[in-house]
């Protein structure tokens, strides 16, 4: 399924330091978030992937999108994909 | 040229005169702002730009609250300062850059570090706040002071080339800071302008932003950014506006069942919350990119 | 910290840390904008942030513009002023804000209106331009003299709650401001921020923005806005960003045979050729929104 | 023909203050750019149609965005709309 990633707020530092990434990703079972991700970690990060997730979801602070609207109007983890779908992870900023 | 029933003075109509001329603001609006008070909670990189056009544009009492003090390095961003107050009290620079400005309006100075003791009675006399703030354990405490006080919360952020701008606790069902990132993110995850870096044009349009919106919704004015968040990627120079949850229903904060209160807040441990210090944060891990990858 | 082979100094290597730092800008991007140039035309609106973050930033020489002198009523957006200054010359004004801010910067003053006859011999002592002034003549004059001496020109724009921005006359086939608006528009259709009114803050904003190309252009970081507008929704809090076309073939000024060069740009009539004045503008038409409709 | 007009930089005060106007066109001959603005001409504009039109295109100070795009990079008059086109009319500012 061919898919956009976007990384903000530094989080870019961790994929290479690549803010756009067109994705082709073969999903095990179903086109959900939770398996972009552990997709994402295992095929993606080029560094620190403690940094992108904990546990079983992004670690805390990240923001994530789908399609430019919050993950949590949309399921979450569970939130499924279709072809084309943009995602777009930003990590909260706290400078000023 | 005004009808007599307003309240603004002759020096008022003079000054605002192009507010008062603009058929989307006008004279309702300015009366409104002119009687508006706004706390600005950190007097630096985001700080300087949303305080000179709150005071520019006339908002009644203006609060401008930081316990730091100026510093040379400061002066690439933080346009409220000069060189001649370097060393000075960061509130009371702001307070002297806004006065010459502006003598029309009253401006409060906070020469202390906001803390969970007397945050709710600083934000209790204010009509809103604005998080200029550069760090996560103060950016926790403003948000929970403002959903326990019922005030309107205006977030920006900036750190390298990123900036966020969203409006918390606003409207029938907006989200606080909580609601967002119910759990704080490790230490390592923070990154200041200080260890990071900032380029220091992008505060500059984060807090003018700021103050836009700032200005709606002290005069009623303008959709106001709430359950959105603008995204600015300064070397794209790509704005990308998002839309955020509503309140969250669990959220110890503004949730349906809040431990968060006026009698528990100011007992609630910041720091061990977010495992920082509001005054300093853990170096980032500026390792991360080589130079060969730099931009 | 620093290898000794680069050219700033210690007090620059302090003031501009927070630049050094940064991953994606580092120590050849703060050189480079050390000896740059920007001449900045009008001190007002939006030439008030563009100086002082242009100013804060470190750009090598910065040039401020302006016939004017200060008046009350600009204090609602033109932050560079102050009261005191009220009646003085704007660019004098500017350049007493600027140096405060940063001494290590050239400040140069330019205390005439720009006319045709001195536009190329003072366009020409900078690296860049930014439009920062208020009426059509002068908007056609300055593209026209940066086309002439090959400098791009970072122009903003703001009225009412609306603002606009652009780099002309930038990279291989970007366009310039007659490209994009070859007959200029009737007097009746250019509304000024003295007739229509302004939000302050909007030109706050754009201006920042201008400031943040003009460091982009100087320090040769990040993707430079030509052939793309930003347009500005203050109310909405919305920006679009929209593609523009390449040069005209047939452009007067950049095209494939100009009529304008160094010899011809000097006699050109702009206040023929735009109807109006540089210096005052005609009435906006007020009436034509009832007050019953306004929002 | 469903398209949606979009106004800024004042031209939104020819049209009933309406920065957004969502548009059901019929258009007589071709469903291009020139058509849509007789048609605007003649059935949107709420005031002063000299200050959006003059001979057969817009005004000089006006850009036109088809899809958020430069009219001059499709055709200008002879632009081909489709359903669902977006198309913005930005009046040049000068202010500052
Ligand atoms: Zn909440
Ligand atoms: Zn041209």
């Amino acid at each position: 399924m061919k898919l956009t990633v976007e990384f903000s707020g530094g989080l870019e530092l961790l994929f290479g330091g690549k803010k756009n990434i067109a994705l082709d990703v073969i999903f095990k079972n179903k086109a959900v978030m939770s398996e972009l991700l552990v997709w994402m970690r295992d095929n993606l990060v080029t560094e620190r992937p403690d940094l992108f997730m904990k546990s079983e979801t992004v670690r805390p602070g990240i923001l994530v999108l789908i399609n430019e609207a919050d993950w949590e109007l949309c399921g979450t983890l569970d939130a499924e994909l279709k072809e084309g779908d943009n995602v777009v992870f930003i990590s909260t900023l706290h400078g000023g | 040229t005004y009808a007599a029933e307003h309240s603004l003075n002759k020096h008022q109509v003079e000054r605002y005169s192009r507010h008062l001329l603009l058929n989307s603001f006008g004279l309702t609006a300015q009366e409104k702002l002119c009687s508006s008070s706004v706390l600005i909670v950190g007097c630096g990189g985001l700080g300087s730009p949303a305080a000179l056009y709150l005071a520019a544009c006339g908002v009644g009492t203006l609060g401008l609250m930081d316990h730091d003090s100026v510093d040379a390095s400061n002066l690439h961003r933080q346009v409220i300062h000069t060189e001649e107050r370097v060393g000075t009290s960061k509130a009371q620079s702001g307070r002297k850059a806004c006065e010459a400005l502006n003598s029309l309006i009253k401006i409060r100075v906070h020469e202390e570090a906001l803390s969970a003791n007397i945050a709710l009675s600083i934000i209790g006399q204010y009509d809103m706040v604005l998080d200029c703030s550069d760090n996560a354990p103060t950016r926790y405490l403003i948000s929970d002071a403002c959903v326990v006080t019922g005030k309107p919360l205006v977030s920006a952020a900036a750190v390298g080339t990123d900036g966020q701008l969203t409006v918390y606790n606003y409207g029938e069902d907006g989200p606080c800071y909580r609601c967002l990132f119910p759990k704080p993110p490790a230490p390592e995850n923070c990154s200041r302008c200080s260890d990071a870096g900032v380029l220091g044009v992008v505060p500059g349009i984060m807090g003018a932003l700021q103050a836009l919106e700032a200005i709606k919704i002290a005069s009623g004015k303008g959709d106001v950014l709430n359950k959105r968040m603008l995204v600015f990627d300064a070397l794209s120079g790509k704005f990308m506006t998002v839309k955020l949850r509503s309140k969250r229903a669990g959220c110890a904060a503004c949730g349906e069942h809040p431990t968060l209160s006026m009698s528990s807040l100011p007992e609630f441990d910041y720091k061990a919350f977010t495992g920082q210090e509001a005054q300093d944060g853990p170096p980032v891990p500026l390792q991360l990119i080589p130079s060969s990858e730099r931009l």
